[in-house]
């Protein structure tokens, strides 16, 4: 809660900072909002809140451990992208102000996401995050492909918006509330049942699969990836899905934990089929970007394993580490590939090549995030697959084997780029200089990484 | 003590990794040598009834019941002692101009030396996993950045086969952790005790088989090995070769026996067959390659598949012969391997064809590749035999028929290897080979060392026999079937 | 005393490594001969003594360390000395002796001599393992041991590729046989729990074993033998194995490696009783043997093939008589064929040594002038073989062809007997055509002809003086000379399990008889050497040259074709097995399936790619069916 | 009033008119004519929400009726800002044009 | 009466809907659309929610459409000669359209049922009684639609923009 005010503040702060304040400033001043809101979200985590807010408005929000965690993964995720943020939004000038704000207001939707204990809240946080998201996928304005990926990202997010809404609509029908715990006793007692629920529980499924980018609702995503500015891009990849699957699971975990049958098999359905669509078509990206779309895909496909076994002990835990290993990595190679990628104008994998010998340290970045995203151990992205397939492998063994096996395939392409970096010579004339901001974020990347991997049991206790 | 033996080779290969300092071999092989001493030093009041020594325990993830546990049976310390006592070899045996930089070379073997080490000491089932997998990396980038042609598509292969291999073995022990009673453990021993249903049991092992089966390799899971063996540079061939291979082997007789006992006695035939159907389908094989090194990775595909067949036959003789051949198997071959990177070197290729009449040039040369070549034929007295002779004894027992056929081994491996050696060292030297140039000081000493342990090792096998001796009777009461 | 036997094998292996690490460098060529020969001099010394303690106190066991122990398979590092063993260690370290003092003359101008008295030490230290071990494991030590040296030594000179080929046909035919032996090894553990003599034999009264399994036993064992001691099948790398150096061939591919078969058989003589199906069996084998090798001896132009497949066919003569149950006289012949076997070879390597490397005898003829000591050696070997009266060949011959007479029956007497006329008429055309007549070589060796040197000869005179006077070791009862039967007692003596190593073997046969068939071997001998004189030291008698042969004689010049043949049903096919399971199971089936399953993942991935076409509307269309099928399953 | 229209009614004309939206959604080119339709799926819901929200004498339906009016304005000024962004580099608001990104 | 009322309305609606979806002209969809909206108004007053209809109207009507019909002028889109889609799409759309009507219909049918409250309150949809649970219960969501509308806002005039230095 108190996050949530403060990012909002400095969302204000930011834009009216925006019309005259230097870049340096205003780097440095949503940075510092974001730690600000960092700082009090982990200490509500670990001391406790004592406002009092929290009991005030629990009918529609509730800052609760979970909230609190994945508010502290998103807020992490957002401050290495905030640091690369310098040198990665150089193109813009009298709007990067705006870029801040949107941003930051952004994260106030996802913090409504995974706070919500009324659907209300979770369409209202979706729409918040979502709609700044519209405007920023198309913030290069004078770029075409920016300008598709915007009308892409907003008549899709659209139509979601309306599926999610009638879901929404239906469910409410037979329930008669928003409210998670009103919904649930209501499935409780039997007075929830009929078709018009199911269909609303499904409608919503399909509703929130769009916005974690699951198959067949996952068409935009490798489009408006490719398409959007990079700093974007990673935002979406990260904060977006981290957001998309916290408020999917805290749904899922209150209001229709006991109507499992209704949407069981249809999650499992669009599991199985997001892992394998995404990581076999994956195997033909020879752009990275487009490649890190899919990837992305894939990811969503692994958990929404949590998602079928939601209220599961560890389930959340799993979601968690899983999204947190997940963001940092991909945050990591996200800022080598914009030094390779746009210092070099190319964002294909060759651009990658022999980069090892240029800049080994970039390279080796680049690899551990890679092979955290590959989930190969002992990086903290196994223990995100490890967690999550053991959650769910008593209630779906096979899908698990499904699941294993598309982790086979995805080696296939997440090992491209380090072929590409390690084993093929190098032909670009080009050379990389990093910034020094990118070289403190990769720093702090690759330490979590590694401080994640010797104890993924402090991510794993916060949730209890 | 045992964590030490995987601290060192991390700390010295990130040092090498990122200082990269120029004297990287010297640190390399102090580093490896230092862990060798710790090696020799565990011996020092080591209990052998088969009990966990110099143990090494923290919770690692305490709420999923994971734990960073390490601990040396006489079956780890055989193997720990093969991973310690090749690394030194291999890191005198590599370097050089070919494996710029060579910094990042000893770090990437020296994290893989680690890597192996926690393998053969993990006690824990995800602690396991997760050192098995890690092994994979650096031993890929060995590989890949300094391997021949090819080597981009062959290295990839070999990482996504083995690497699909594993999961299947990490399927098996999350269904196994699930199993374990209470707050679930992937502690040695409670993954043990649990009973599994006859149906789970085949999963189970099947799963484990399939890992274990791609990394060793057996039959029909073996393509990619003569490519991987072919393609990479010798020092990472050795490092496969010798020591990582046994990584599956290893794994059989902690692991997949141990855990799924209930179904080895409807699948271990199965898992003979097919190991003994690879000896002879690899040692036939081998015959007619021309490539010296192919030869010899086909020649380890028919080795392993023996060492396999011993274990499942699960019976003392078998066990305690593969456990002997892992060992000895690892010597020889780091040593042929070692032979085949000296004729490269000086002659460039490796084709046999262009090869023949260096016994006259070399003689020391000669004499030394002869030692370790007889090791691998496993004449009596040197150290492949009395491993060789136990497994064929411990797979005769299980079924005298598959012995016989097994037994084919040392018909036909005298078969490919003398005829190797034929084309490389008898006839008429051509004109590269004539004046070639006998072994340096550098590989004297590699060779010199492989050799002596192939003759100590042929006459004291009981030495080895008996740090292995208390741990085997203690598994195989644990497990029977 | 007991404390310096393990001396007797280990001296030699101390010659090997001596000449194997200093001899290249820092030896001369004499100093390569005594240290190589100066061992095995003190190991027949060392074996004399040991001869006398088994004589005065009985065998002789212990044990340097325990080699293997899992379970209750327990293998020491352990020697036993009893009768038999002694008996074979005398013949391998006192005909050693000798071969080793006469090559150091005959290797005297090769450079590789340091690597030759290397490998001998070697071969000598095998041979003894072989010998003394206690148990099957140290006899499979020496087993493979000596196959290897054999392999070394057949490859001595290396830059020759077809040497190289023989070397490697020998050890891989050798190979066939030892997996025999392992698995008749395993098979023995299997049934007695040990594969230690005391323990196996000792239980042999005891324990209640199946017919078939001791068939079995045999069988296995007797695999090992035909390898070693190259009987059908497997004899073919014995005459190409003659591409060694001549007194290789003469101590190890006739007087002691090839008789390790034989050897293996007489100390399994308590097993192999049990078994008349594997006795019968092993009877066929050597008789067939002797017969097909003699057969094919008799057409042999290089002077050392005869002599090889005289060896054959002489070892064949001894798996005849083991499987007649003789097993002293088997070892009784093993004696002599060592004595005049290595005789011969040394003469002929003196021949061979005199013509400067010439084999062919089409190119010798009249030698007799020219190499007297030579000549009159080469005549006694040829006599003792031929089974001429008194020689000590005449006595072990005449031996088993009294065993054959009384356990096979006449015709197994009357082959075995043809046997030993082919052998008379091959050898005495070898005599002949060698050494009468007139030279036929060119004008430089003849210029070049010399006697042997001392070092060469005396070892010759050696051995030809023990050929003739072998017989006495172990006369026929019937003579009437004592001691009779001197050796047969010998071995007859307690071993190690308290019973006799090879019990006394019985003739039923009455003097009389005896001395008939002692007659007309006699008579048959001397004919064949008499008419053979006639036949073979004429000019006009000369072998001819292959091509003009025909018939049966073009059959046995060609050795049956046997070589061919097995090219075409084993070396042949598998090589083409080979390179077809290479490419098409492994690089083709196995590897394309492995390919093939990347593949069609890849081909998926294809399709679906196809999904991605950049139109918003398919998305749209895609997401609508997507709710579709998602509401589908409220029907199901 | 309530007796005299069954809530079904309600349901079906609100399922026909949201699918007239998807309909057309998926068949017109013009982007902001998919816009529109959008905006009748919307008020399909809405009337929906009402409908429910009538019937069960709950106030809530009413007030997410409320947001959705808020949303459904935000989303048509950024959308249609979108649109004109893209005319202005395009010339063309034709949906079926813009396949730049694709594999 | 109120039924055939109801159904006026809605067969209006349906038409009026379709003929959004069906006109060439974009600005006969638009007006079509405001059509259908005021019956949608309609049948909220029928629901007893007048306050609804009555923003529905200013909202919708009033500030939504205009600014469609502002952005067609503006972007000179008002004409019949809009690309079309080919048949085969409008067929496909068509039947797509229809498949998930009948889904979503045969699913429900039979399956509606309402948990209407004990004490049935027609009132609910007066402005007294909104305004009292927006502003007690749901001022939460009511105080984040102001950041929504902050953002929607900033975006409008962010993509507004030109860029300067193009």
């Amino acid at each position: 809660m108190k996050a949530l005010l403060i990012l909002f503040v400095t969302a204000i702060v930011v834009l009216f900072a925006g019309l005259s304040a230097k870049r340096q400033t205003l780097v440095l001043l949503a940075l510092g909002g974001v730690l600000i809101a960092l700082g009090a979200t982990v200490s509500d985590l670990f001391v406790g809140d004592t406002t009092g807010w929290n009991e005030m408005y629990a009918t529609m929000f509730r800052f609760d451990s979970y909230a609190l965690a994945f508010g502290a993964v998103i807020l992490l995720t957002t401050a290495l992208l905030f640091g690369l943020s310098g040198w990665g939004f150089r193109h813009l000038s009298d709007t990067l102000g705006d870029n801040y704000g949107l941003i930051l207001f952004s994260i106030c939707g996802a913090f409504c996401m995974f706070s919500f204990t009324n659907m209300i809240m979770l369409f209202l946080g979706i729409e918040i995050l979502s709609i700044p998201l519209y405007v920023l996928a198309g913030s290069r304005r004078d770029n075409l492909a920016s300008n598709e990926a915007a009308l892409k990202y907003f008549l899709m997010g659209s139509f979601a918006t309306g599926i999610l809404l009638f879901g929404i609509t239906l469910v409410y029908g037979s329930c008669g509330t928003f409210d998670l715990q009103g919904i649930a006793s209501a499935v409780q007692s039997g007075r929830a049942t009929g078709n018009m629920f199911s269909i609303g529980i499904l409608l919503i499924v399909a509703g929130l699969s769009f916005k974690v980018s699951a198959v067949p609702f996952h068409f935009w995503a490798p489009d408006v990836y490719s398409g959007s500015p990079n700093m974007i891009t990673a935002f979406m990849a990260t904060v977006v899905k981290t957001a998309g699957f916290a408020a999917f699971y805290r749904l899922f975990s209150t209001a229709f934990v006991d109507s499992g049958e209704v949407w069981n098999v249809a999650i499992a359905a669009i599991a199985a089929l997001t892992m394998t669509l995404a990581n076999t078509t994956a195997l033909f990206q020879k752009d990275f970007k487009r490649m890190m779309a899919y990837s992305s895909i894939s990811h969503a496909g692994y958990l929404l394993l949590a998602i079928l076994v939601a209220g599961q002990t560890g389930a959340a835990s799993a979601i968690l580490l899983y999204t947190l290993a997940y963001s940092i990595a991909t945050v990591c190679a996200f800022a080598v590939y914009m030094t390779v990628a746009e210092q070099n104008a190319d964002g294909s994998f060759s651009a990658f090549n022999g980069l090892s010998k240029k800049e080994p340290l970039l390279a080796a970045v680049m690899a551990i995030s890679v092979l955290s995203l590959a989930g190969i151990p002992p990086t903290v992205g196994f223990f995100g697959k490890y967690f999550l397939f053991t959650a769910a492998f008593e209630a779906y063994p096979w899908l698990i084997v499904l699941a294993v096996i598309n982790s086979a395939i995805s080696i296939y392409y997440y090992f491209k780029v380090i072929i590409a970096m390690y084993f093929t010579s190098d032909e670009n004339a080009y050379t990389v200089s990093v910034p020094v901001a990118f070289r403190w974020v990769m720093l702090v990347g690759i330490l979590l990484i590694g401080l994640l991997t010797v104890s993924p049991d402090t991510i794993l206790g916060l949730i209890p | 003590m045992s964590l030490y033996l995987i601290l060192i080779p991390f700390v010295s290969s990130l040092i090498l990794l990122l200082a990269r300092p120029a004297a990287s071999r010297s640190i390399a092989l102090a580093a490896s040598l230092a862990n060798l001493a710790i090696t020799l030093f565990a011996f020092s009041g080591f209990n052998g009834d088969g009990s966990f020594n110099h143990e090494f325990s923290v919770p690692w993830v305490s709420s999923a019941g994971i734990h960073f546990r390490l601990g040396l049976d006489g079956i780890s310390l055989l193997m720990v002692l093969l991973s310690n006592l090749l690394a030194p070899l291999i890191i005198l045996s590599s370097g050089g101009e070919k494996y710029h930089p060579e910094a990042r070379y000893f770090g990437l073997l020296l994290m893989m030396l680690g890597a192996l080490n926690g393998v053969f000491m993990a006690l824990d089932g995800l602690l396991f996993y997760v050192f098995y997998e890690l092994a994979l990396i650096p031993i890929y980038f060995i590989c890949a950045i300094w391997g021949g042609d090819n080597r981009i598509r062959v290295t990839l292969k070999f990482f996504i086969y083995t690497f699909a291999g594993s999961l299947f073995m990490l399927v098996a022990l999350i269904y196994m952790y699930l199993q374990t009673p209470g707050t679930h453990s992937f502690l040695w021993e409670d993954l043990v005790s649990v009973q599994l249903s006859n149906g789970a049991a085949w999963w189970v092992a099947l799963a484990f088989f399939l890992a274990f089966a791609v990394k060793m390799p057996i039959f029909p899971f073996h393509t990619w090995q003569p490519d991987t063996y072919t393609t990479a540079p010798t020092g990472g061939t050795m490092l496969l070769a010798g020591i990582m291979l046994k990584m599956g082997t290893y794994g059989v007789i902690r692991w997949m026996i141990p855990l799924a006992p209930e179904a080895l006695h409807d699948l271990s035939p199965i898992f003979i067959s097919l190991a003994v159907f690879g000896i002879v389908y690899a040692s036939i094989i081998a015959i007619k390659q021309t490539d010296l090194k192919r030869l010899i990775a086909y020649s380890s595909i028919a080795h392993v598949g023996l060492i396999a067949a011993g274990i499942f036959a699960w019976n003392k003789v078998g066990v305690q012969g593969s456990l002997l051949q892992m060992l000895n198997h690892g010597i020889n071959v780091v040593g042929l391997f070692y032979v085949v990177e000296v004729l490269e070197r000086r002659l460039g290729t490796r084709s046999l064809s262009e090869m023949g009449g260096i016994a006259k040039s070399a003689p020391n040369f000669a004499a030394l590749f002869m030692i370790i070549m007889l090791g691998a034929v496993a004449v009596p007295l040197t150290n492949g035999f009395p491993g060789e002779f136990l497994l064929l004894n411990g797979v005769w027992n299980y079924n005298p028929w598959l012995g016989a056929l097994a037994g084919l081994t040392i018909i036909f491996g005298a078969v490919y290897m003398l005829r190797a050696y034929g084309l490389v060292m008898f006839g008429k030297p051509n004109d590269s080979t004539l004046h070639f140039e006998d072994i340096n000081i550098r590989e004297w000493v590699v060779l010199g060392a492989v050799a002596l342990m192939v003759l100590v090792f042929g006459f004291f096998p009981q030495w080895i026999l008996n740090i292995t001796d208390g741990s085997v009777n203690r598994i195989l009461s644990v497990v029977q079937f | 005393m007991q404390s310096l036997l393990p001396l007797i094998p280990f001296l030699p292996l101390l010659g090997f490594l001596i000449n194997g690490i200093f001899g290249r460098k820092y030896f001369s060529k004499t100093t390569v001969g005594l240290v190589g020969s100066a061992p095995l001099l003190v190991s027949f010394l060392l074996s004399l003594a040991a001869f006398n303690q088994v004589a005065t106190s009985g065998p002789i066991s212990f044990s340097l360390y325990q080699f293997l122990a899992v379970d209750s398979l327990q293998v020491p590092f352990g020697f036993l000395i009893d009768q038999l063993s002694v008996w074979m260690m005398l013949i391998v370290t006192g005909v050693g002796f000798l071969i080793h003092v006469y090559s150091i003359g005959y290797m005297h101008d090769d450079d590789g001599m340091w690597r030759f008295f290397a490998y001998l030490n070697l071969f000598i230290f095998s041979m003894l393992l072989l010998v003394m071990g206690d148990n099957f494991l140290m006899l499979f030590f020496g087993w493979e041991g000596v196959g290897l040296c054999s392999y070394l030594l057949i490859g001595f000179w290396y830059t020759n590729v077809e040497f190289g080929k023989a070397a490697r046909k020998a050890f891989i035919m050798n190979r066939i046989g030892d997996l025999g032996l392992l698995l008749g090894i395993f098979l023995i553990y299997k049934t007695f729990g040990s594969i230690q003599y005391a323990q196996v034999f000792g239980q042999l009264g005891t324990l209640e074993i199946g017919a078939g399994v001791v068939t079995t036993i045999c069988l296995l064992l007797f695999v090992g033998a035909i390898g070693k001691s190259a009987q059908i099948p497997l004899y073919t790398w014995l005459p190409d194995a003659m591409a060694g150096p001549t007194p290789v061939s003469a101590l190890i591919h006739a007087a002691t490696m090839v008789t390790a078969g034989i050897y293996l058989i007489a100390r399994c003589n308590g097993l192999y009783s049990l078994s008349p199906d594997a006795l019968h069996m092993v009877a066929i084998v050597g008789l067939a043997t002797s017969l097909f090798a003699a057969f094919i001896g008799l057409r042999q132009n290089d002077i050392k093939k005869v002599l090889a497949y005289s060896t054959v066919s002489q070892l064949g003569l001894m798996f005849l008589a083991l499987g007649m149950g003789a097993y002293s006289s088997a070892m009784f012949h093993v004696t002599t064929h060592a004595f005049f076997k290595a005789l011969l070879f040394l003469g002929a390597g003196s021949v061979i040594h005199a013509l400067g490397g010439e084999q062919d005898i089409r190119n010798m003829g009249g030698l007799r002038k020219a190499l007297p000591i030579t000549f009159w050696i080469f005549l006694i070997g040829t006599f003792a073989i031929s089974g001429f009266p008194l020689l000590s060949g005449f006595f072990s011959k005449d031996e088993i062809f009294a065993h054959v007479y009384d356990h096979g029956g006449t015709s197994w007497w009357a082959l075995a007997s043809f046997g030993g006329l082919l052998t008379a008429v091959y050898m005495c055309r070898l005599l002949y055509v060698t050494f009468f007549g007139d030279f036929r070589g060119t004008e430089d060796q003849k210029h070049h002809l010399h006697e042997s040197p001392a070092v060469m000869t005396i070892p010759l005179i050696i051995l030809a003086g023990l050929s003739v006077v072998g017989g006495l070791l172990n006369l026929p009862h019937f003579l009437h000379i004592e001691p009779a039967s001197w050796m047969a007692h010998w071995f007859a003596g307690n071993g190690v399990t308290g019973a006799s190593v090879i019990p006394m073997g019985e003739i039923g046969i009455d003097a009389s008889t005896e001395w008939m068939l002692m007659g007309i071997a006699t008579a048959v001998a001397l004919a064949v050497i008499a008419v053979s004189y006639v036949l073979y030291s004429k000019p006009a008698n000369l072998p001819v040259e292959d091509a003009e042969l025909s018939g049966l004689s073009k059959l046995f010049a060609n050795k049956f074709y046997v070589d061919e043949i097995y090219d075409a049903l084993f070396v042949n096919p598998t090589a083409r097995l080979s390179k077809m399971l290479h490419y098409y199971a492994d690089v083709w089936g196995l590897d394309g399936v492995v390919n093939g399953v990347g593949k069609g993942v890849m081909e998926l991935g294809g399709y679906f790619r196809r999904l991605q076409n950049g139109n918003i509307e398919y998305y749209l269309l895609g997401m609508v069916a997507g709710i579709m099928l998602l509401l589908l399953s409220v029907f199901v | 009033m309530l007796k005299a229209v069954p809530i079904e009614y309600f349901v079906y004309l609100c399922t026909l008119l949201f699918v007239i939206g998807v309909f057309g959604v998926l068949t017109r080119r013009n982007a902001i004519v998919v816009l529109m339709c959008i905006e009748l799926m919307l008020n399909a819901v809405n009337l929906l929400l009402a409908a429910f929200s009538t019937y069960l004498s709950d106030a809530q339906g009413q007030i997410l009726v409320f947001f959705i009016m808020v949303v459904a304005a935000a989303e048509a000024a950024v959308g249609l800002g979108i649109l004109v962004m893209i005319y202005r580099n395009t010339k063309s608001t034709d949906i079926s044009l813009l396949d730049q990104l694709r594999n | 009466m109120t039924l055939a009322l109801f159904l006026t309305l809605a067969v209006i609606s349906v038409i009026t809907a379709l003929l959004v979806v069906l006109s060439r002209n974009p600005i006969h969809s638009v007006l079509y659309l405001i059509l259908t909206f005021f019956t949608i108004a309609g049948l909220y007053i029928m629901l007893n929610a007048q306050f609804l209809a009555v923003v529905h109207i200013i909202v919708y009507s009033g500030a939504i459409m205009v600014l469609f019909l502002f952005v067609m002028m503006l972007l000179n889109l008002n004409k019949d000669t809009e690309p079309q889609k080919s048949i085969y799409w409008k067929v496909g759309g068509g039947l797509a359209a229809g498949m998930l009507l009948v889904t979503l219909v045969g699913a429900m049918r039979g399956g509606i049922e309402l948990q209407a409250s004990a004490t049935p309150d027609s009132n609910v949809g007066l402005v007294e009684n909104l305004g009292k649970v927006l502003f007690t219960d749901f001022v939460v969501p009511f105080e984040i639609a102001g950041i929504l509308f902050l953002a929607a806002m900033v975006g409008a005039v962010l993509v507004g923009k030109r860029d300067l230095k193009l």
